[in-house]
């Protein structure tokens, strides 16, 4: 199986690990994540003023494209699959705006391509059972949180991956990698986002939330699919431990970090270096690794 | 040649001054047919009602036009008097030339008047040329009463029919009467315990000679009209027989197996043979049969064993029972919407969340906990409860839109319920309005904040969690402008009434409307709010939308005095304004049958000798037919038309413009 | 009978228009006899007949009130929602959508035919309606297409 | 605090400009605070979610431009996905800052981003910021 894939600026880049290890996962599975042969970016916000048309000619160029390579887009990023598929939707159902944003691009695409986020693909396409069997180093005993964040899910009628206020993808998908899941309060509240440009004291305020949530509910280990979240986490870190007395930090890793380390891809090619957080104690101490 | 008389009427001066009646009635005179004409003061007085009877004899009248005021005043009396006077009351037409003519113009040289008058009562005396003589419809009416439902709306129902001395068959799903009001603890405004109220009014119902309970039992079909339908019921096995059974309650005391209680709604398990609650009426128990191993597998029988008279059957089968009455009530009910749909409630995810009415059983002193406060999870007297208000109510997104109406009054008696209970207990309310409209309402919700210390936040809960054993609740108190935590023990969700599942369903058998929350609809929310527009059949209390009891209860009694009207002759009398199908004509279109809003139109086959069927007609059955000409119009092939109002008439009028 | 021709229109100097109104027992046939009871003036053109129920209204009675002379018909009933019959006005409203053009195919001026809502307490509605409509139609003169259709027939 | 309701505000030209652009009813909104409950910078803005709403509906833009809602809001659609009546306080404000933006004024300038940041930030970050901040 080849999917059409969109990594989206951020993981050709800053989150390359991200990328790398989705890939290498990917084919340690069986399917291959064919990148689009022409894209750009996507712009990383999806305009709230529904009049601002012009924002989304970006992200319909992206679709144009993966139009022309197959029926499915597959993303890794929240902040992308969110950009591109509420594009997606509007240039389906919106006859009048498909029309001005096809004038933009300079192309005939009426929103026919379905976006799925790679844990759909995981979920939908591939099937956890499968995954489960591909697993060779369970992640067994670890305590996961895993983190949503916003776009994955919101708004629920536009992404529908899941239930908006008790989604269960991520947690089922650790299940399947033999790790224990833990439900915890912020798992769906924002990080700060964009935040980080001008608003330090936000961002590690609702940063620190979302980990000392996890940490409160038991976890050892945050899974997150967005570099934004992982960026905002992680650079928080230092910050929320100094303030807050009896939390040490929790190591932040992408979930796809955490899905090949449980199909037993090899250490080094995970890309933990470039994480601020060093999840290797923690693997240590399991007797993962 | 038809032998028309004309009466023109002065109305004192009401249509004298701008109308010249005299002109009027000769000019009348002048058309074919009009035999006699005359102007006289006051038509309606006795001595004007013996005039026209004398006339009508004197000068052998087949038919006559009083022109006078609107036929909504007096087209009774002047028909009642012809009828008196031996013609066929439908013979006789009313012109307004009054209301729509004297009162309207007030030209005093009565050109206007006059002219105008002349036309309408020409009009009308060529539509009397193509009436035909109409007799009223008289349809028998069984004089017994089916009420579908056992809550507190259907039980009143049926008592007040059987006070009335009319047989009533009281049809309930489950195997006790009661409803709702059976979960209650104590009851707003008043505060008395709900079963106190409630087991003596079942008690009744269930002594009551004039009333059949058919317990366990459900609607299958129904035929029929008026006065005259036939339905059938289906009596689920209970597996016990009714009339031997003593109630001695052996049976469940030995049956060793459990399954959760509907009736505790998640709160307590009950025996797989069981009556919902202790005071159930009737007092049989009902074997739970998908749960019993006996049924399922063979396995097990002990309540057999025990059972002294030997009622228990494990072989019994549901039964179809036939039952022929005059007139229905539907009394179906409410239900709550189930709360798993506000997942950022946490609701059926954290145990302490509990609905409204699992308050109840916990404040109920026959409930699980016998009266005590105890949290689910942990069986803990909590110290901080937070009652949410319009739970699914009043959120068009993922609810319903309307209010439910009760729930400002429920929540406030729950933070008295708790506080008398819990003393040192804090309870907060999380509300958008207080809707507490009726007697002594607010004044019960005031008590509740300043006497038993609610702490009122206006706003609205986003998001409920758990953190360390806590509930968190977190919302805004709009008032102080401020985001709110709350680290409660226990939440209370009022969550919306909603219609009961499977409402629609009955409502197509009966053939009555429902809006689009399938809650039933009133022939007229104001002015008929207990009669739906198919006749004989009536609605009381929550299936036609949230109320409270003592509006169930108002309901339920206006329902009965409405049989009780309508058994009070042995016959019903109708205007004979009905649609009639010409057979020849018919085609089977079915334009008609679906343009009827009443339908009243069946479809009607025809068969020859070997009883084969040759063609499909329409039929109007004149017990439903309500006379709005629907038919007439929708029907391409001419071949219905309405007695009263025919084309003939019709056109008949339109010509002689 | 009153069927007017041009010379009658000329010769009065003043065209007084005929207009015919279909309306439904329940709402408006009551909403007129209040403007009576409450002894409000309005233009003496108007002819009512009164049906059931809009919903019996048959779109002929339209034609054949033009033919016998009518420079004008209205139409009234229950308020949507009010309807003594439930449903019937709503029949009634689906019926006209078909029938509309029907009518301007038969060539009768849509400009001529009015169909509006009075409920029973509306009775100043009524007045208005009437006393505009029959403005109306007398500004836009007699409803000459029609005339004599019925006597030429009768030849 | 005192206001002093004028027609001319309720329904003025930039009340329906905000309306139109932002696809939002403002007076759908009911007032109920599940907004304000939800946010997560609730706390920190000078005006909360459902005051912003409460504002408009009176007619006072003046009072919510001069706020710091519109720039601290993340966009989370917290408020839209909780509001029974389905009003977007995240697209009102987004509607607030557009206003702004498209008349050519930033609200932060370019040269004053921290360097640190525009190095070690992940690029949508940035792009993100740069949409919502500068014009
Ligand atoms: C938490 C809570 C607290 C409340 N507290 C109060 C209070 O303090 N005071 C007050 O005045 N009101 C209170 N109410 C409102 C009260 O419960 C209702 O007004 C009342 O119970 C309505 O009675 P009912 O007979 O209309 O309906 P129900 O009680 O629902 O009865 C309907 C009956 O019909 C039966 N049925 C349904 N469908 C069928 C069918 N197809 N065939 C046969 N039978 C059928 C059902 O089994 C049921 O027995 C409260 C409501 C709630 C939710
Ligand atoms: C401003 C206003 C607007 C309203 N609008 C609405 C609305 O839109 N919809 C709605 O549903 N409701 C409305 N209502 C409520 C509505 O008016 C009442 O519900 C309704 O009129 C009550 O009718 P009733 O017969 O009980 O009392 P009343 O209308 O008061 O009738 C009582 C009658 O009894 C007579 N009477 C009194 N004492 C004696 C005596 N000793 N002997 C003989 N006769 C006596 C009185 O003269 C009177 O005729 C409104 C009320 C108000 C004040
Ligand atoms: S019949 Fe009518 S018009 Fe004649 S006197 Fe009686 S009330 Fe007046
Ligand atoms: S047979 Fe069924 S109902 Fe009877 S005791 Fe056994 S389990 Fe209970
Ligand atoms: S033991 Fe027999 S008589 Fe007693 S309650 Fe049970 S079924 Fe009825
Ligand atoms: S009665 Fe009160 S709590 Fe219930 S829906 Fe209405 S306003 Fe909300
Ligand atoms: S609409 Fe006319 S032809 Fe058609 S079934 Fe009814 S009566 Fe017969
Ligand atoms: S007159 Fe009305 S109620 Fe009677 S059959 Fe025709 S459509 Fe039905
Ligand atoms: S949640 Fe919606 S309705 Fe409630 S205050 Fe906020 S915007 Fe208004
Ligand atoms: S979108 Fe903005 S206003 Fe809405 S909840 Fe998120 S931060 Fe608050």
């Amino acid at each position: 199986m080849k999917i059409p894939y969109y990594p989206g600026c951020t993981l050709n880049t800053f989150a390359k690990s991200f990328d790398e290890s989705a890939r290498d996962a990917a084919s340690a599975i069986g399917f291959e994540m064919a990148e689009l042969k022409q894209w750009n970016c996507c712009g990383a916000t999806f305009p709230l003023t529904p009049d601002n048309l012009i924002a989304l000619s970006a992200p319909a160029k992206v679709l144009s494209n993966a139009g022309k390579e197959g029926d499915t887009l597959t993303t890794l990023c929240s902040v992308c699959y969110n950009v591109l598929k509420r594009t997606n939707k509007v240039l389906r159902d919106n006859r009048e705006k498909r029309a001005t944003i096809n004038g933009f691009i300079e192309e005939e695409y009426d929103g026919s391509v379905n976006v799925l986020h790679f844990l759909e693909v995981l979920r939908d396409k591939v099937g956890f059972d499968k995954v489960k069997a591909a697993v060779k180093r369970p992640l067994a005993g670890i305590k996961t949180g895993a983190y949503y964040g916003c776009m994955l899910l919101r708004p629920f009628e536009d992404m529908g991956i899941d239930n908006a206020e008790r989604p269960t993808v991520f947690e089922n998908l650790l299940k399947a990698l033999g790790a224990e899941p833990v439900e915890f309060p912020n798992r769906i509240e924002c990080c700060g986002a964009h935040l980080a440009m001008n608003n330090e004291e936000v961002v590690t305020k609702l940063s620190g939330n979302v980990m000392t949530s996890a940490v409160g509910s038991g976890a050892e280990l945050i899974v997150t699919s967005c570099p934004l979240c992982q960026y905002n986490l992680e650079k928080s870190q230092d910050k929320v431990v100094s303030s807050t007395p009896g939390y040490t930090g929790v190591p932040v890793i992408y979930f796809t970090q955490a899905l090949g380390l449980a199909l037993g891809q090899p250490i080094e090619s995970l890309g933990f270096e470039k994480n601020v957080t060093d999840v290797m104690p923690l693997l240590k101490k399991k007797g993962i690794v | 040649m038809p032998r028309i008389g004309v009466f023109v009427c002065q109305c004192g001066n009401n249509i004298a001054a701008t109308v010249d009646t005299k002109k009027v009635a000769e000019e009348m005179k002048k058309l074919p047919g009009v035999v006699y004409t005359c102007d006289y003061k006051f038509m309606c007085s006795s001595p004007g009602q013996d005039m026209l009877r004398q006339a009508i004899k004197e000068n052998k009248l087949d038919g006559l036009i009083v022109s006078a005021c609107s036929p909504h005043m007096h087209e009774k009396t002047f028909r009642k008097a012809a009828e008196a006077a031996g013609l066929n009351p439908y013979q006789c037409e009313i012109t307004n030339i009054r209301e729509q003519c004297s009162w309207v113009h007030h030209d005093t040289t009565k050109a206007v008047g006059t002219v105008k008058s002349i036309d309408l009562t020409r009009m009308t005396i060529e539509r009397l040329k193509k009436n035909r003589p109409l007799k009223k419809i008289k349809i028998p009416v069984k004089k017994r009463a089916l009420v579908i439902g056992g809550g507190i709306a259907g039980i009143q129902a049926a008592l007040d029919i059987a006070d009335g001395g009319r047989e009533v068959i009281l049809v309930e799903k489950e195997p006790s009467i009661g409803g709702n009001m059976a979960r209650l603890s104590e009851t707003f405004p008043t505060m008395d315990c709900s079963q106190c109220i409630l087991t003596p009014k079942m008690v009744e119902a269930e002594l009551n000679e004039n009333i059949t309970l058919l317990t366990y039992s459900e609607v299958e079909k129904v035929d029929g009209y008026i006065g005259n339908f036939t339905v059938q019921i289906k009596r689920k096995s209970k597996f016990v027989d009714e009339e031997r059974c003593t109630g001695c309650g052996e049976c469940i005391e030995k049956c060793p197996f459990k399954t959760e209680s509907a009736f505790e709604l998640g709160l307590a398990k009950r025996k797989v043979i069981y009556t919902p609650f202790p005071q159930s009426v009737p007092n049989v128990p009902v074997i739970d049969a998908p749960n019993c191993p006996k049924i399922q597998k063979d396995k097990c029988g002990a309540c057999a064993i025990v059972c002294g008279p030997k009622c228990i059957d494990f072989k019994m089968e549901d039964k179809i029972v036939t039952e022929e009455v005059g007139a229905i009530v539907v009394a179906t009910g409410y239900q709550l919407m189930p709360n798993e749909r506000f997942g950022e409630y946490g609701y059926g995810r954290i145990k302490d969340v509990i609905s409204g009415m699992q308050f109840e059983r916990l404040a109920s002193s026959s409930g699980p906990t016998g009266g005590e406060i105890r949290r689910p999870s942990d069986g803990k007297v909590p110290q901080n409860v937070v009652f949410i208000q319009c739970v699914g109510s009043r959120d068009e997104k993922k609810g319903v839109s309307y209010c439910s109406k009760v729930c400002c009054m429920y929540t406030a008696k729950h933070t008295m319920l708790y506080k008398h209970k819990v003393h040192d207990g804090q309870s907060y309310v999380f509300y958008m309005d207080i809707r507490s409209g009726g007697k002594r309402y607010e004044e019960f919700v005031r008590k509740a904040i300043e006497h038993d210390d609610a702490m009122y936040l206006r706003g609205r809960v986003s998001r409920v969690y758990e953190k360390d054993g806590k509930v968190i609740v977190q919302g805004a108190d709009t008032l102080s402008g401020s985001q709110v935590e709350i680290e409660a023990d226990m939440v209370v969700l009022a969550t919306a009434i909603v219609s009961r599942e499977g409402a629609d369903t009955l409502a197509q058998k009966l053939g009555i409307g429902y809006d689009k929350y399938k809650f039933y609809n009133e022939y007229h929310p104001k002015l008929r709010p207990v009669e739906t527009v198919t006749a004989g059949i009536f609605l009381a209390g929550t299936c036609m939308g949230p109320m409270d009891i003592p509006e169930s209860v108002a309901q339920g009694s206006a329902a009965a005095s409405k049989v009780l009207a309508l058994f009070s002759a042995d016959e019903m009398a109708r205007e004979p304004i009905t649609a009639g199908v010409n057979k020849t004509t018919c085609n089977a279109c079915w334009d008609c049958v679906t343009a009827c809003p009443y339908s009243a139109i069946e479809r009607e086959s025809v068969k020859d000798r070997q009883g084969n069927i040759v063609k499909w007609l329409a039929r109007v059955n004149e017990g439903v037919c309500q006379g709005c000409g629907v038919c007439v119009a929708a029907c391409r092939s001419k071949s219905v038309d309405l007695r009263g109002y025919t084309d003939e008439q019709v056109f008949a009028a339109i010509n002689s413009f | 009978m009153s069927v007017h021709t041009e010379d009658t229109v000329l010769q009065k100097g003043g065209f007084e228009p005929k207009i015919m109104a279909f309306v439904c027992n329940w709402c408006t046939y009551a909403g007129a006899d209040l403007a009576g009871t409450s002894r409000m003036e309005y233009r003496p053109n108007v002819r009512i007949i009164k049906l059931p129920c809009t919903g019996r209204i048959d779109p002929l009675f339209i034609i054949k009130a033009f033919e016998n002379g009518a420079d004008g018909v209205l139409v009234s009933g229950c308020h949507p929602g009010d309807c003594h019959y439930t449903t019937g006005n709503y029949h009634a409203r689906r019926r006209w959508i078909g029938f509309k053009h029907l009518m301007e195919f038969t060539g009768i001026d849509m400009r001529r035919l009015h169909f509006s809502w009075v409920s029973a307490s509306e009775a100043i509605k009524w007045v208005d309606l009437v006393n505009r409509i029959t403005d109306e139609v007398k500004a836009l003169g007699p409803f000459m297409e029609y005339k004599g259709l019925k006597e030429k027939a009768a030849e | 605090m005192k206001i002093k309701l004028l027609k001319e505000e309720i329904e003025s030209a930039s009340i329906h400009h905000l309306q139109r652009i932002s696809g939002e009813d403002l007076k759908k909104c009911y007032q109920c605070g599940n907004c304000s409950g939800g946010c997560p910078v609730s706390y920190e803005m000078e005006i909360a979610p459902s005051q912003v709403m409460r504002f408009l509906q009176l007619g006072k833009i003046e009072e919510v431009m001069k706020a710091n809602s519109m720039w601290v809001c993340v966009g989370c659609l917290q408020c839209y996905s909780r509001c029974p009546k389905g009003c977007s306080v995240a697209a009102v404000l987004e509607g607030l800052r557009q206003t702004v933006l498209r008349k050519g004024e930033d609200f932060e300038k370019i040269s004053k981003i921290p360097m640190q940041f525009l190095k070690n930030a992940p690029q949508q970050a940035i792009v993100c910021g740069f949409r919502k901040f500068v014009s």
